[in-house]
């Protein structure tokens, strides 16, 4: 594929042109402020230019820097990694399932552990949904069980095995000091313990998740802002059928 | 004053429904007391520290009483009863139940005992009114800030961390500081201990981080010539005990709703109701400003549609203050900015409804919520919606005012998001002080109706809330679109009832009747 | 609509001395022409190019017949006469004078060279008057766009450039792109000549880039469903010659302000008020709104102390305006947001400034300039000093809107500013989109007062200015502070009396009354 | 000296949290958005996160970017170069100067070629001064000469010359295409050729101009924002005696 290389741009191709903003944590005097232009500096800013330079009282100060980029990337040789799966509407969904399940899927989800943000979560499971777009307690193919605010994982888990669960879907919305990340692997670990993990669809999302992320943490999917019902329902049922499939093969070397 | 042309009978008949709906919530949960308010009144009367596993005293004095059976009298008179008895102190006592050198029982000259629980609780009381007269003598000193109050927060989940914060910010103008806390503490059925350094989306309120920053800004005040005020969370499992600690520590201000334990905590209804009247009774007399909760509601429920929803709640939560012995001053009640930007118009229904709130509860310190649910990651149109926000506030005259942050969606404040936050209110505040008494809304106008239409349907809620009962209302989920159950939700089992006998000093030395 | 209570005969008074003023100013200058003048003429009846060293044709031509003695007869008949005597076209005559192969006489018969004089020109005029029509029938096509229209400016240098970021504009919903000067093209005694790249602060104006960038915007009118205003300079030592471009090239809007170049070029004063005449007229013909410069009165003078010169000077504008025969509706009259962030009620006076030029001028087209000296390096700061701007703009009901950007104190517009600024103000524009009708001014409040008392200073300053003429107000440096001699400044050289046979075709065919 | 590490500041120390934004010449899609994140990481920012991306049409796309910068300075080792000089008020430079020159300093300014920005340089020469600091004009023992806007480099010279100038002022704003480099270098190859460059002490200013430009370019002195009369007036004092002082010194060599 041709090469497409990309640089910020201000008013004129590959000016490079980028604003900037930070805190240093140090009154504001003459030294300061060439330490904030030699920082924008080594972030690869040319004729980087401290704009506006502020005290903030007790030993911090504040920058404004607009600079020109050095650095340029290739939109070529990108590569995002995204769940694949054709995105259907309800009824497309509820139509490939009745077809290939020939049951109801049964989808479990939580806001887990300290996490009370279920806006996200109601926004993808409950009857309403979000923006117009229906969530999956309205689809006639689903059994959707969503738990709520600060579920601990244990129960989550129970909860998994008691209903069958094909799809565990898990809201992870607080980020800070990285919380999420102990939370989700927490609970990945459980579902390993519980022998779970191979059997049941695994799904996070929140607005700082992304697929990437997810598949880093052993998760199926990750799904970030702007996600709607129809997104996770047609991952899930796409997943689903592609792992009946492999299992099938198995079993037939397995003879 | 701009003021809307509004049916002062109307607004009455809804004050008088809300009334009547407290009152009977009140008369319901009367005849029962919670393991978090016998914690609380321990607290007040001296109980502090934890046992070497971490587990705070007050925890394990209650355990003890409850494994025998002796918590429906009260904590009080049997901790009172045992000090008197071991010639010791109520530290004291606690310590040796804690060690099991100690096994508490019913006390014998119960008349003695309740003497000296008075006598003991009389001298803690004076202890809090001496902090609260040490606030009036500071701000006579200062001179009281001009409104709006510019309220911000720190959550960096580091005490240390915070206080760096909070200095900053009051040096850059702040008048209000609030703690957040750390996610999920309203869950905890204790109070956590000392100092603390690792928290999420906020920081543990304990009474050492409580007595920590109220240090900080004590002496920050001093070189910025302004009394900063302090706020934390009175909410949660153990709402009655971090008033306790509030008011001993002279914190200024907490967050301390009549509901929303129920509604965002689903913590037990009636664990709630009898807990935020001990806790609001104890606010009251530590000359604490409550905020109340329902900016919440918006970030579940639709602003437009759910407006009549916050002023109802509001009514509701001033008679639940009013229960308490709060005066209107100490009433922050809350309501926010959350219609959606991109709404024609958006901003006029915002300053209706800001102005009925205004002219609702005229004496009380209305405290005035950001955009939050529709702040994006496009920080410099955040930076706008909270410029608006900002005008707003200042044309309604809104007193208690929390500074929207353009990386709402996006992180917990940096420092310099709050810096720039406080430029923004500053700069708004006064290029348009004396806006307020310049403009008239035209009568008939669209915002006059806009705010009519919210009050007739405030007006018709709270009939038929006082119909079904507050709480059968709540198992409807008229508030934030959450239904909660009277016997679900977390901390039912702290709930019980009281022995004939039960006794508690402090109502009577709290409560401006007495009771 | 939003009124203040004003002094109608206060008004009436203060105009009726601006129309004095600008008539004196006027039969001052009857008796003189300019080279720009003429050389506007040349370019009306079809001369266009330039000679191999790049001069353009329209000068040559001015130069041969300044060395001839004959620019005082006027160069259309001049130059007629040989196309008549050549069976030539305009254009090839002007070739063959600067290839030196041809020198200009005076015309034979004069009666008959008039009347040719009138067909050319009839002819030209009916190709602006197409153009003018072919701008109300898109309009009509589209829809007028809601006011405040968003006008912004493109200064890349290069045309190619500018036609990208205009495109962008356009469709992130600005309704006005201006294309901002290269700096110091306004002190050019010639109007560059085909597509350029390399402008300083802005891009040249040449009759080339007009083209580039109309075509541009018609497409992309098409694509947006609206019609996209374009705007350029007519101003500086060739303001004549660029209305004749802008009106063959469909323009929809000039800067062209009747002083602006006296005060802040230092052109010559005698050689602006007859070019500003000339050029005004065909802007008038070819239905382009003006915009004028009193903004511009701001960066130098303090936006307080100055307001009544700010007014003063639209009045006066108005009235040149209306000598040209502008309709009220062409007339874009120029104020600003301009007062220091820092100043207490600040906005208050920015509302009483912009709610009295609203009323003084019902009908105009005012233009609302945003803040630009107090903006800073801050831009978050800035991109709330604009917020304002774009609040007072909708409140006050202006209609020509050039949005602010919060990069103003670093850099021409990115095309990011310019994409933030567009969010700013559609967003302002459209939350509050009614508030103008809600709200009222409080009878005798700080706002009104203000604005009366800026009406006063105005009158009492026009007073003045009558009696002692335009020129030596000027000469004292009422506007700007900035003082102007009337001998002094660029281009008097280019200022020459007519002769009595002096003829020129236009103003009979482009003036209402037909002088 | 003792090293003093910076990092930018968030609410932890060192934990290197920056702002930025910028946009990208292609329509906003999944590749470019990834494109916008690894730019700032090439930048040096761990964890970057776009916050914020929107397609602005023709093909463009903006970004808000927030990360945590890798690198930092030692503020300990920065050296600022500024102009030095006592800052004197009024009265004591007046008093200095009738004190070692004996005769009123003659100070001629301008705002050359293209750019019409005077605000500056009226600031500082104008009688009325600028934020309540008198200008130069104002002083008893200068002879300051304002010629304004737009002034051709040429004129200045020859004008610096008739006056006798001691001082020269030059004032550039409109910085665009670093037009002001062309301007000022002109201008002082100008003054070279008509040996002037030694006799004059040559000052420029402007919002972004810097004492290292200014250096660069063989002026004596630069000035930015938020300068006033006495910074220029006392900085011209200063360097006058220095200079006689040298003359003198090489005077002597020479007998
Ligand atoms: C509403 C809200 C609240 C409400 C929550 C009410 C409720 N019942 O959910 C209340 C007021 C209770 C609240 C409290 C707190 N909050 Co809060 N809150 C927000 C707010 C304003 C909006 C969140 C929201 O509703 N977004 C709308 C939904 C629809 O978007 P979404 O969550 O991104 O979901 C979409 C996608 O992400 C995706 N998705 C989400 N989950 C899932 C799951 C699956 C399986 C899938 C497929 C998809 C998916 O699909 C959804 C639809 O497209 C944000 C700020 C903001 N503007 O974003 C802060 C915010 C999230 N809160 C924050 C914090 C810190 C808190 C507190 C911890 C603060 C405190 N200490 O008090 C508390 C404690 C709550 C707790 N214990 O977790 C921070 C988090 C910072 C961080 N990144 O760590 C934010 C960003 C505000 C801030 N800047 O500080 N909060
Ligand atoms: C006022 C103004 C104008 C006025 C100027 C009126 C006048 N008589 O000066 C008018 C309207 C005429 C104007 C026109 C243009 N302007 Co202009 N203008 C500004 C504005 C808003 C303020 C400048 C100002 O007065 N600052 C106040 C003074 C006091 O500050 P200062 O100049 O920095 O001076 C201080 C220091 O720098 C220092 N200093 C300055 N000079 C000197 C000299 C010496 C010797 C010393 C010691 C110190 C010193 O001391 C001063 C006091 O502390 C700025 C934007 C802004 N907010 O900065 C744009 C700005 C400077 N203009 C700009 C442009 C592009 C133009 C135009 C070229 C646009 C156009 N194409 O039409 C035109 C053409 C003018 C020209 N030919 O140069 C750009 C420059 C961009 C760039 N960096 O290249 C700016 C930044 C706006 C923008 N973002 O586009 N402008
Ligand atoms: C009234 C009230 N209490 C408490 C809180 C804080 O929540 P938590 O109780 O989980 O700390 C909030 C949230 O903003 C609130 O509005
Ligand atoms: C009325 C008017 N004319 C012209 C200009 C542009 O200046 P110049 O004539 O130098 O291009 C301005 C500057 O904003 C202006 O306001």
């Amino acid at each position: 594929m041709a090469e497409q290389w990309l640089k910020p741009y201000g008013d004129t191709l590959d000016d490079g042109r980028v604003q900037l903003s930070f805190t240093l944590p140090v009154a504001l005097d003459e030294q300061a402020r060439e330490a904030a232009r030699q920082l924008a500096a080594m972030m690869g800013l040319d004729e980087a230019a401290v704009v506006h330079a502020e005290d903030m009282g007790q030993g911090f100060s504040f920058y404004i820097v607009y600079g020109q980029c050095r650095h340029r990337v290739d939109l070529a040789a990108i590569k995002v990694s995204r769940p694949d799966y054709a995105r259907l509407d309800k009824d497309g969904v509820d139509r490939l399932i009745s077809e290939k399940m020939g049951r109801k899927m049964v989808v479990v989800g939580a806001c887990i552990e300290s996490d009370a943000h279920t806006v996200g979560i109601d926004a993808i499971m409950n009857m309403k949904g979000y923006n117009g777009h229906k969530g999956l307690e309205s689809y006639h193919q689903m059994r959707a069980i969503n738990l709520g605010a600060q579920v601990d994982s244990e129960d989550l888990v129970v909860r998994a095995i008691e209903e069958k669960a094909d799809v565990i879907l898990v809201s992870q919305v607080v980020t800070q000091k990285n919380i999420h990340l102990d939370n989700l692997t927490r609970l990945a670990d459980l579902l390993e313990a519980e022998g779970l993990r191979e059997r049941v669809i695994l799904i996070v999302g929140g607005p700082r998740i992304s697929h990437e992320l997810a598949k880093e943490l052993g998760y199926d999917a990750g799904f970030g802002s702007k996600t709607y019902a129809e997104d996770v329902a047609s991952f899930a049922i796409h997943e689903w059928i592609k792992r009946t499939a492999r299992q099938k093969g198995v079993h037939h070397v397995g003879n | 004053m701009t003021r809307l042309h509004l049916d002062q009978r109307q607004i009455d008949r809804a004050r008088e429904s809300a009334r009547r709906i407290a009152g009977a919530v009140r008369a319901q949960m009367e005849p029962y007391t919670t393991t978090s308010v016998e914690r609380a009144t321990l607290r007040l009367l001296g109980v502090d520290g934890v046992d070497e596993n971490g587990v705070p005293l007050p925890n394990r004095l209650v355990e003890h009483l409850q494994a025998e059976d002796l918590l429906a009298h009260g904590a009080a008179p049997v901790v009172i009863g045992a000090m008197l008895e071991q010639q010791s102190t109520v530290q004291q006592v606690a310590e040796a139940v804690a060690a099991g050198t100690l096994r508490l029982r019913r006390p014998a000259n119960a008349r003695l005992v309740r003497a000296a629980c008075d006598e003991e609780a009389g001298k803690r009381c004076a202890q809090i009114a001496a902090q609260r007269a040490a606030r009036e003598a500071a701000i006579a000193r200062f001179g009281e800030a001009r409104t709006p109050w510019l309220y911000v927060i720190v959550a960096t989940g580091n005490i240390h961390e915070d206080v760096k914060q909070a200095r900053a910010a009051a040096e850059q103008g702040a008048d209000i500081i609030a703690v957040i806390r750390s996610t999920g503490q309203s869950l905890l059925d204790y109070v956590p201990y000392g100092a603390t350094t690792e928290g999420f989306g906020g920081t543990y309120a304990t009474q050492e981080n409580f007595r920590l920053m109220r240090a900080a800004l004590d002496e920050t005040a001093d070189r910025v010539g302004r009394y900063i005020r302090l706020t934390n969370y009175c909410s949660g499992l153990c709402m009655p005990e971090i008033a306790a600690m509030g008011a001993i520590e002279r914190l200024d201000m907490m967050l301390n709703d009549s509901m929303y334990g129920i509604i965002f905590r689903d913590i037990n209804l009636q664990r709630t109701f009898i807990d935020q009247f001990f806790s609001r009774m104890v606010n009251a007399f530590a000359g604490i400003i409550i905020n109340t909760g329902e900016d919440n509601y918006l970030t579940t429920a639709d602003a437009c549609e759910a407006a009549h929803t916050v002023l109802a709640s509001q009514l509701i939560n001033e008679q639940f203050a009013c229960l308490s012995g709060l005066t209107p001053e100490q009433m922050g009640l809350g309501h926010a900015f959350e219609i959606d930007p991109e709404m024609t118009n958006g901003f006029l229904w915002e300053v209706a409804q800001a102005q009925l709130v205004r002219q609702v509860f005229p004496a009380a310190s209305l405290k005035y919520m950001p955009p939050t649910r529709h702040m994006t990651g496009n920080i410099f149109r955040g930076h706008l919606q909270d410029a608006l926000f900002n005008v707003v506030s200042a044309l309604t005259q809104q007193n208690i005012h929390l500074l929207g942050m353009m990386t709402e969606a996006i992180h917990t404040p940096l420092i310099q998001d709050r810096f720039l936050a406080v430029q923004n209110a500053r700069y708004v505040f006064n290029t348009l002080r004396d806006l307020h008494a310049e403009v008239e809304f035209k009568r008939g106008g669209q915002i006059e109706r806009r705010a009519q239409a919210v009050l007739d349907e405030t007006g018709h809620l709270l009939a038929r809330i006082e119909e079904i009962g507050l709480p059968a209302a709540i198992g409807q989920g008229v508030f934030a679109d959450i239904a909660r159950r009277p016997d679900g939700g977390r901390g039912l089992d702290g709930v019980l009832a009281k022995a004939d006998d039960y006794f508690n000093p402090f109502p009577r030395l709290m409560l401006p009747g007495g009771h």
